[in-house]
């Protein structure tokens, strides 16, 4: 187990900041397809995730990890409830590109 | 007085009257409307005959406490009185103005106006700041609907600015409300009449009340609702908007900013001064070019607010029951006016004043009514336009000389104006067939005019029967603002230069002591 | 030394392949660079001591949840060639503000270390007892202290269910599903008829 | 008692009659208003006389409480004495001739119900005035009487000139109402009151005292005065707020000649001297009003020299003369100005009601050019005519006889002269060189109307009378179409002798009656009643303190020796210009017109001050309203105030509905924007 | 407490668990032709939890009393509010969504369900105490609601609808959870308690940045501007009553759970968020404001989109509340979310009960011209409801900006309280649009058919409650939105 002492925390909060930075570029930098955004959201779920387990491990507190746990939970359920709105789409509209998500705006 | 709640049967009678319209039939909307006005009209004479002129300050009140936040207190002093009064009486001169001309949705119209009713008459009885607030606010929902439905052509954008305007002007006044109940800690208006709010807020609690009673006076600059909102109204929604709505915002003044803010008023005197003189002089010269009857009487209720305001800032006794009697007055003249433009636009549909003339010859007694009214509104003496005009007018004397002088030239231009009105509308060559054949006046319009024309009169020869019931509310106001104004004048924050008071001669009429 | 070279090569790896995963153009590529993340976080939670948590996510991730994208990915039948290239109209203002929030949170996070990254205090409730493995301790918690949470995390996944089912599955018009009940209760003279038709006519269905 | 009936019968006439209108018909509407008149003025002159001997005192009649605010005071009361003993003879004699005349000159007017009825208001309004006990009471008869002037001026509301005319009178008046409005509310804030006893009474007190007016220090009764005389100047018709009086011309003559003559006009003059201790107290307001008075008397009577509508010479004969009552106020005189004001009412009626006749008999023809030689078609007229002129122009021989004006304008003008100071010695010449101005006009009119070879050929009016056979033409109202004029129909190129085949007749009974009532009053009115109005003895006795005598003035003004013929002398002299130019050489008119027409022309226009002041006030009052409107109103307030907000909000909706472009992509954007700038405010903070 | 306390005080979300699994099997079973016995039986089930519910309304109980599962969630007066709201949300769109989805071949069984799943996850939330209860019960939500908004499969809008719901959705949680994540390290707890006795003081940047991201993911379930942006879409696209659904009960919820979070976890840091909150607030109200004009003024105003503007609108006046931060501030916007529940209800039973001949709903804004004379009940309802929400008195909807004002002046914030009130007039524009629409212009013919007795029922009832009879019942809101609202500054 390595501990706190060889590589600090903040290393670990600056990667799950980026990671979670990235996520959030993958929603809305992204026109082509609707799965990508869904994947970029298990990223920024990664990067919560890395941040709850990096904490625990730093507070000596289990809570941290207990929580990514549900994270894990939670994002798989959500994984199966987008995809399966996916399908819908692409059943009703042929196409998953992001482009054409917009019948409805104003 | 009676335990009885007279004032809240005042303000059930019209409201059930409005449900019972809403689905009633044309004839029978118009019958209940009748009928509950009148009701409500008699209600208000008992009121006056049971008003113990010089009992206590407020009286008839009722308290329960069936809200949270606010509690449903009423009660009215002899200003309020007077104001309900004017109320009561022109509502079923609106009613019989709408009898033949509202020929649509003539239930709901009913029901509106009576709604209105309610409100009105809720405003002035009103002893709570919150329930005040809600009168006054909730008026504006069934003159919206009055403009908008049964309006004229440019109905929609009249009523968007009156609502708009009115409600801007309003909500500024809940902030303000707020801030008072939270200091004063308490929204009883009574109490808050007589509690001293520290100087610096009075100024902010004074300018957020000010937008609000302004733009529903409306002073100048914020006055251009007026006219659009007069114009497209049907008739009895102009008489009701000058003969009440705009007496709210006098109203106002009177009830809340005067003796609540006495310091912000007496250091805000001079802007309205400035307002006042600006608003006469101008609307003024704007209602001489107008083309459409009813826009020109607008402008003229806007000069003529203006000399109320100025009479309530003159802080002294003339000016402030001057005011009252122009608010009574104006109620009565311009609701009247309204009425004769409406007679008239019943019978040939237009406001063009180019489309008349001539009218003496083919309808001499409505020409007779309209002169009376005229006059009335220039201030001629004898009618109620004058005794107010005069007296407030005498009241701003004692504050300025200049804003006297300025404020009077309103009875030049007021008689420009007007006669030049007359003078195309009723005199001269009948230029139009269809305008020479329009009848004279019918039995119900005789009905709706002769009331209002003996009405103006007494008040013009007797105004004792109007001021009694408020000089004591006056004569406690009068005496708030004296202490205020040596308050201010010896912080050196407003010293008006006025010559010492010269030892006053000995009238001959011994009246009571100032 | 072997650590912080772990931890910058699963730093290192984990933000490239996130990256990668964003910008790739083939969905069946993102998937794999998700992968792949997945795989590098994971070492990452190993180095802190977090195995159950890491194993957890290789296993539920990489196992359910990328292989059920892919799934989705090859059943929607995408024409790739029709995806469009290229970024969204305010693609500058985005990245801008990915770099601003990202500088930010480097900055306002990690430049703290200057004066020592304070973190909070546990109160010690849930602590990894001595000689417990990371898998009971959680374990321990989770069935007493987050009891009824990880109850309610199982109506999540039930709701997940019930909504994936909901809004996916489809009665098919042009499949003939088998009533058992209604084969088994059947009976002769519901099935039969015994008809005597005259010469020259048929049998009037 | 007997006030409360003088006063409130003729409004009792004016509701009835003014409401029964139609259902009553003309006669008993006639009769009603006239007799209430008649009783009235029978009620008042016992008042007068009793005054007159001495024995009657001022006494108040309360009516009916009218406002009481604070120490403002006031009440509905009638006040007799010495001063409204005068005017309530004045008026009510005047007014029941006028009543009586009317019937005769009315006679075919469709519309005589409302005609009488509003005489009648009139003279309610009127003989309030005269009796108020405080200025407000004045300043509601003030106004009764410009209403009832209004309604009279356009009495034939078809005609648009009349119509302009009667809302011109209006709003004139209006300006000086204004003046005097503002003097009431200083008196009160001065005085603490009202009443007019009660201010007389401290006048002295307020001696030298300043006033905050306008921002300057002023002394106090000087800026009252001045305020309270700028109402007598539109009341009156002073040099200034005079444009109205001429114009009020188009109102039918009997009006004229009771509001524009005899009573209403003079209400001014009333007024100050009601209020001659005020007065008497400001020195520069006295001076003031000498001034304005003796401008007015030159002004109008050079203009008065060039008129040709019989009834505007007359209009501004009355104008002139008002200036004389005014600066005989100014210097102190006020028992002159009200002797004068008593002579005027009835030889000013009775020239207007003569001039009435003449229209009347030449078929509503007003312009001098067309009459001549009428002396002998209506001689009754012509002799009241002579009698009312010889009264105006003072004619008389100091000690003997004179007519009505002699007394009292010479009386004026001696007080004029002996007052001392420069601005009544200018007062004089203006006076005196009015008075030959006077002379002057009085007698054109005779000689052009009397005398001479008819000229009525040229005259549309006559013209019209005699080609329309129909009688009632176009002009429904207004055209009393003497049908039997035109009986006989003798082609006008017939009668090379300018009549046109017209041959006027003669007034009914019922309008010579008050002509020679009249007559009888411009005769005598000045010789009977001189000793009690200006008289040295008299004057204190009769006055009672009613207005100022100022004893050493009527003694002084009785020893100025030469100068006191000044005015017979300039009398003499405009009747003899007058003889010579109009029957004498009547090519002599057009050839001094030739000679001096900038000159002419600028008197013939009136001193253009209906231009200036259609030029500096009405014009710039209907473009400024213009302007405030559709630039102010519209341009900026609507355009910056509520449509400017309006469009405000209509930008930040679309705005707002392009945000929501439907793109996931930008949703995403925008929350992210949200955040980073949460997060940038948390770390800027 | 012993574990058999905290199930006692968890009973509402327990017999909802245990009551949608027996629904579960009825569904399984009964198919979509007993949706509506489902239907009935899930409004029983909910009638049931509110029962349990109520009694710790006026119970008056608070700090250890209600605290159950080790802190983690809290049975007091203030969820007690929150989730009797919920519920009654929930039951009202049970009520009106057959009728609806006969349009489209009926409803689907599982329905009733996922409200009542959603409803369980929205009673975790209100009494939620912990972060790791808060995400679990938000979460139970969001899955139901991504759901339910797409459940119309073969339309195109509801499908849209679900998409934009789930991805933007999604995105929130992970802003909030990070910042969980970031409250949890620098606080050392998930606890609210916890984190307020941790947070006491200066703050430091991570906590702040964890309660910023916290904030905003929870601006997004409330349509916070600028979290706003998938409202109108979603309102749209979803079917009305779900949509319905959408604008009162996670409301409702998401704003009790901000509630609690700023107020209890972030109680002692009032400072740090504040002026955020009263940005976002008037910003909420501007963009709301405006949005809902662009509705009325385009060829296509959908009255939908209008609600969901207006909702934006109106989460900012709640905000101004919540910027108070004191027990009346909190009171106030309790009052409001109630008042604010019954306006929708009202506005969108309306809503549907507007049909065409051919019985499609009608939702263009436009075509509602003339409705005043075919159908005066129903437009004088919508009017009753457009004057309520820009909150012209007397209508009720005054009463809730009238405490939240009152409030916002109360505690300091004069200015906040005058730009917030200066923009509802803004506000007041669309309102009266709809209104004008519906009695100023002609008749455009479209407006038929009626409705059944639960809908009128449901709107009487909505409809009295927000005239001005509803004053009456203020001093009975009043009392127990005091209650809830002590409950939540209770310490300890």
């Amino acid at each position: 187990m390595i501990g706190p002492s060889s590589i600090g925390i903040e290393h670990y909060i600056v990667v799950s900041s980026i990671l979670f930075v990235l996520g959030v570029l993958g929603i809305f930098l992204n026109r082509k397809n609707v799965i990508i955004i869904l994947m970029a959201i298990e990223l920024i779920l990664l990067a919560v995730n890395l941040n709850f387990v990096a904490f625990s491990a730093f507070l000596h507190d289990l809570t941290g990890q207990i929580f990514a746990m549900f994270v894990l939970t939670v994002a798989a359920g959500e994984a199966a409830i987008g995809l399966a709105i996916l399908v819908i789409y692409f059943r009703r509209r042929g196409t998953i590109a992001v482009d054409d998500v917009n019948r409805m705006k104003g | 007085m009676t335990g009885f709640p007279i004032l809240s049967l005042m303000l059930l009678v019209p409201l059930v009257g409005a449900v019972a319209c809403l689905k009633a039939s044309a004839p029978t909307a118009r019958m209940i409307a009748l009928v509950a006005t009148l009701i409500d009209f008699a209600l208000g004479v008992v009121l006056w005959s049971q008003y113990q002129i010089g009992g206590p300050q407020w009286q008839f009140t009722e308290h329960a406490a069936v809200f949270a936040g606010f509690s449903w207190k009423l009660g009215i002093d002899g200003i309020a009185l007077m104001l309900i009064e004017l109320s009561v009486f022109l509502m079923p001169v609106c009613i019989g103005a709408s009898w033949t001309s509202i020929q649509t949705r003539v239930g709901e119209y009913m029901a509106a106006f009576l709604l209105m009713e309610t409100l009105m008459i809720g405003v002035f009885t009103a002893q709570d700041l919150f329930l005040f607030y809600i009168f006054f606010e909730a008026g504006l929902i069934p003159m919206y609907l009055i403009i908008g439905v049964w309006g004229g052509a440019d109905r929609i954008y009249a009523s968007y600015k009156f609502f708009l305007y009115t409600l801007l002007g309003s909500v500024l006044m809940l902030i303000a409300m707020f801030w008072m109940v939270n200091n004063a800690g308490t929204s009883d208006i009574p109490t808050l009449m007589q509690y001293n709010f520290p100087v610096g807020a009075q100024k902010w609690l004074w300018l957020a009340f000010f937008a609000s009673f302004a733009v529903k006076m409306p002073m100048w600059p914020v006055h251009t609702w007026l006219p659009d909102a007069h114009v497209q109204a049907p008739t009895a929604g102009s008489v009701i908007l000058a003969g009440v709505l705009l007496k709210m915002g006098g109203y106002g003044f009177i009830r809340f900013s005067l003796p609540m803010f006495p310091d912000a008023s007496v250091e805000f005197a001079r802007l309205i001064f400035v307002l006042s003189m600006i608003a006469v002089v101008y609307t003024s010269l704007v209602a001489l070019v107008q083309h459409d009857m009813k826009k020109l009487i607008a402008y003229s209720s806007v000069a003529h607010m203006a000399i109320v305001t100025v009479g309530l800032f003159a802080f002294n006794r003339q000016g402030l029951e001057g005011t009252m009697i122009v608010m009574l007055s104006h109620g009565l003249v311009a609701g009247a006016l309204f009425l004769c433009v409406g007679i008239i636009y019943d019978r040939l549909h237009t406001r063009e004043i180019d489309r008349y003339g001539g009218l003496a010859i083919n309808m001499p007694r409505y020409a007779l009514f309209f002169m009376v009214f005229t006059m009335a509104s220039v201030g001629l003496p004898g009618t109620s336009g004058f005794v107010g005009e005069f007296l407030s007018l005498a009241g701003i004397w004692q504050s300025s000389t200049t804003v006297t002088l300025v404020c009077t030239t309103g009875i030049i231009l007021g008689a420009g104006y007007m006669l030049y009105l007359y003078r195309r509308v009723i005199f001269g060559e009948q230029k139009h067939a269809d305008t020479a054949a329009m009848p004279d006046l019918d039995m119900r319009e005789f009905a709706m005019v002769i009331p209002l024309a003996l009405v103006v009169l007494w008040m013009g020869i007797y105004p004792e029967s109007f001021l009694a019931p408020m000089r004591n509310d006056i004569g406690a106001l009068e005496a708030r603002m004296a202490a205020s104004r040596w308050k201010m004048a010896n912080a050196g924050v407003h010293a008006q230069v006025k010559p010492a008071r010269l030892a006053v001669a000995p009238s001959t009429k011994v009246g009571e002591a100032r | 030394m072997i650590q912080a070279f772990a931890f910058y090569l699963f730093a290192v790896l984990v933000i490239a392949s996130g990256a990668f995963c964003i910008l790739a153009r083939n969905p069946v590529h993102s998937v794999l660079w998700l992968i792949v993340a997945f795989f590098n976080a994971a070492g990452l939670m190993v180095l802190v001591g977090a195995e159950f948590i890491a194993m957890l996510l290789v296993i539920v991730y990489v196992g359910a949840v990328a292989v059920l994208f892919l799934f989705v990915v090859m059943m929607l039948d995408i024409d790739f060639a029709e995806l469009r290239a290229g970024f969204v109209r305010n693609f500058p203002l985005g990245i801008a503000l990915a770099l601003v929030l990202v500088s930010e949170l480097v900055l306002g996070l990690g430049a703290l270390k200057v004066g020592g990254l304070k973190l909070g205090a546990s109160d010690g409730s849930a602590m990894t007892a001595t000689g417990q493995s990371n898998i009971e301790a959680i374990g321990a918690l989770l069935y007493s202290r987050y009891l009824f949470v990880f109850e309610a995390s199982g109506m999540i996944l039930l709701v997940a269910m019930i909504g994936a089912i909901v809004l996916t599955h489809r009665q098919r018009s042009d499949t003939r599903g088998q009533n058992i009940s209604r084969q088994v209760a059947r009976r002769p003279d519901e099935a039969t008829r015994n008809e005597r038709p005259e010469v020259g006519q048929g049998i009037q269905l | 008692m007997q006030i409360l009936f003088i006063v409130f019968l003729p409004l009792l006439a004016a509701i009835v009659g003014g409401l029964g209108n139609k259902a009553l018909g003309n006669l008993a509407v006639k009769t009603l208003t006239t007799g209430a008149l008649f009783i009235s003025c029978a009620l008042s002159w016992p008042i007068f006389i009793s005054f007159l001997s001495g024995h009657a005192e001022a006494s108040v009649t309360p009516v009916l409480h009218w406002v009481s605010s604070g120490a403002m005071q006031f009440d509905w009361a009638l006040r007799v004495d010495t001063l409204t003993a005068v005017m309530l003879v004045v008026v009510t004699s005047v007014s029941a001739l006028v009543h009586l005349y009317s019937w005769g000159y009315m006679d075919e007017d469709p519309d005589q119900p409302r005609f009488f009825a509003y005489l009648s208001l009139f003279t309610f309004a009127m003989l309030m005035l005269v009796t108020a006990d405080n200025l407000v009471q004045m300043f509601f008869g003030w106004e009764g009487v410009g209403l009832a002037s209004y309604l009279l001026i356009g009495f034939w509301f078809r005609k648009p000139s009349a119509n302009a005319a009667a809302q011109k009178a209006f709003v004139v008046n209006r300006v000086g109402d204004l003046g005097f409005m503002l003097g009431i509310f200083g008196t009160y804030w001065v005085f603490g009151t009202v009443s007019i006893p009660a201010i007389l009474d401290a006048v002295p007190s307020v001696h030298g005292q300043m006033i905050h007016f306008l921002g300057h220090q002023w002394d106090t009764m000087t800026v009252l005065c001045i305020l309270l005389f700028i109402g007598a100047m539109g009341k009156s018709a002073q040099l200034g707020l005079h444009t109205w009086l001429p114009d009020a011309m188009e109102g039918p003559t009997p009006v004229s000649a009771l509001i524009h003559a005899a009573t209403m006009v003079t209400a001014g003059v009333f007024m100050v001297c009601r209020l001659s201790p005020m007065f008497h107290a400001s020195p520069t307001a006295s001076t003031f009003v000498t001034f304005i008075g003796a401008a007015t008397c030159l002004f109008a009577a050079t203009v008065g020299t060039t008129q040709w509508d019989i009834k505007r010479v007359i209009a501004y004969s009355t104008c002139s003369q008002l200036g004389y009552m005014f600066f005989a106020a100014g210097v102190g005189a006020y028992g002159a100005a009200m002797f004068h004001l008593f002579t005027h009412a009835f030889f000013k009626a009775l020239l207007f009601l003569g001039a009435g006749s003449v229209i009347h008999a030449m078929h509503h023809e007003q312009d001098m050019r067309y009459y001549g030689g009428l002396r002998k078609e209506i001689p009754l007229t012509f002799y009241a005519m002579t009698a009312g002129t010889l009264a105006i122009t003072g004619v008389g021989i100091a000690g003997a006889f004179g007519f009505a004006g002699f007394y009292s304008k010479d009386a004026i003008l001696e007080a004029a002269f002996a007052s001392g100071s420069e601005m009544g010695r200018f007062a004089w010449g203006m006076g005196v060189f009015a008075a030959l101005l006077t002379s002057f006009y009085s007698w054109r009119l005779v000689f052009l109307t009397f005398f001479g070879r008819p000229r009525w050929a040229q005259s549309e009016h006559i013209q019209h009378a005699v080609h329309d056979v129909h009688g009632h033409g176009d002009h429904a109202q207004d055209d009393h179409a003497h049908d039997d004029h035109s009986h006989g129909a003798h082609g006008h190129d017939a009668h090379g002798d300018g009549t046109a085949g017209y041959h006027p007749h003669e007034s009914p009974l019922s309008m010579l009656i008050p002509l020679g009532l009249l007559s009888v009053g411009a005769i005598f009115a000045g010789w009977v009643f001189a000793p009690h109005f200006v008289g040295l003895e008299g004057a204190a006795e009769f006055w009672k303190g009613a207005v100022i005598v100022d004893k050493e003035l009527i003694e002084a003004s009785e020893h100025i020796g030469f100068w006191s013929l000044a005015p017979t002398i300039v009398m003499l002299t405009g009747l003899f210009v007058a003889w010579y130019a109009y029957i004498r050489n009547p090519r002599f008119p057009a050839l001094f017109v030739e000679q001096f027409t900038v000159v002419h022309r600028f008197l013939y226009n009136k001193w253009y001050f209906d231009e200036l002041y259609d030029l500096i006030f009405v014009r710039p009052a209907f473009w400024i309203g213009r302007q405030f409107w559709k630039l102010g109103d519209i341009g900026i307030i609507d355009r910056f105030g509520p449509n400017g907000a309006a469009w405000v909000v209509a930008q930040g909706s679309r705005a707002a509905v392009k945000l929501q472009s439907g793109y996931l992509y930008s949703y995403a954007l925008v929350m992210l924007v949200g955040l980073v700038g949460a997060v940038s405010w948390v770390i800027a903070r | 407490m012993t574990l058999v306390d905290s199930l006692r005080l968890g009973a509402p979300e327990e017999w909802l668990s245990v009551a949608g699994l027996g629904l579960l099997m009825v569904a399984a079973w009964g198919g979509d032709k007993a949706a509506r016995l489902i239907g009935l039986l899930a409004i029983t089930a909910l009638v049931v939890a509110g029962v349990l519910v109520a009694p710790s309304l006026t119970g008056h109980l608070s700090g250890s009393a209600v605290a159950a599962f080790q802190g983690q969630y809290s049975g007091d007066a203030f969820a007690a509010f929150g989730k009797l709201l919920i519920y009654l949300s929930a039951i009202v769109t049970l009520i009106i969504a057959p009728r609806f989805f006969d349009r489209s071949g009926g409803m689907r069984a599982e329905f009733p369900l996922l409200v009542l799943f959603a409803s369980l996850g929205m009673g975790l939330m209100v009494s939620a105490t912990d972060l790791i209860m808060l995400y679990i019960g938000l979460e139970l939500n969001s899955l139901s609601a991504y759901v339910l908004a797409s459940i119309l499969r073969n339309d195109d809008r509801s499908a849209e609808a679900g998409l934009k719901y789930f991805v933007l959705g999604a995105l929130a949680s992970g802003i909030l959870l990070f910042g969980m994540s970031l409250v949890y390290g620098f606080a050392g707890t998930t606890s609210f308690h916890g984190i307020h006795a941790a947070l006491n003081g200066p703050m430091a940047m991570g906590a702040t940045f964890g309660m910023i991201f916290m904030l905003s993911g929870l601006a997004f379930k409330i349509s916070a501007a600028p979290f706003h942006m998938w409202t109108p879409d979603v309102y749209e696209g979803a079917p009305t009553p779900v949509t319905t659904f959408f604008a009162t009960a996670p409301k409702v919820a998401a704003m009790a759970l901000l509630m609690r979070v700023m107020l209890v976890a972030f109680g002692a840091e009032v400072g740090a968020w504040r002026q955020i909150i009263v940005f976002v607030s008037l910003i909420s109200i501007v963009i709301g404001a405006l949005g809902a004009i662009g509705q009325t003024n385009a060829e296509g105003g959908n009255i939908k989109r209008l609600m969901a503007y207006s909702s934006i609108n109106n989460v900012g006046f709640i905000l101004v509340g919540l910027a108070a931060a004191t027990p009346q501030g909190a009171s106030a916007m309790l009052v409001y979310l109630a008042i604010y529940v019954a306006m929708s209800v009202a506005g969108f039973v309306a809503v549907l009960l507007l049909r065409d001949e051919e019985g499609n709903q009608i939702e263009a804004i436009a075509d509602l011209g003339g409705l005043s004379k075919r159908r005066p009940g129903i437009a004088a309802a919508l009017a009753a409801v457009m004057f309520s929400l820009a909150g012209i008195p007397p209508l009720f909807g005054f009463w809730g900006k009238f405490v939240v004002f009152q409030a916002a002046v109360a505690s300091g914030l004069l200015w906040l309280a005058a730009l917030g009130i200066a923009a509802s007039v803004i506000g007041a524009f669309y309102y009266l649009k709809v209104v004008k629409v519906m009695y100023f212009d002609e008749d455009v013919g479209k407006v038929t058919g009626a409705g059944d007795t639960p809908h009128f029922a449901l709107l009487i009832a909505s409809g009295v409650f927000i005239s001005p009879l509803g004053y009456l019942a203020t001093p009975w809101l009043g009392g127990l939105a005091d209650g809830a609202a002590a409950a939540l500054f209770h310490v300890g």
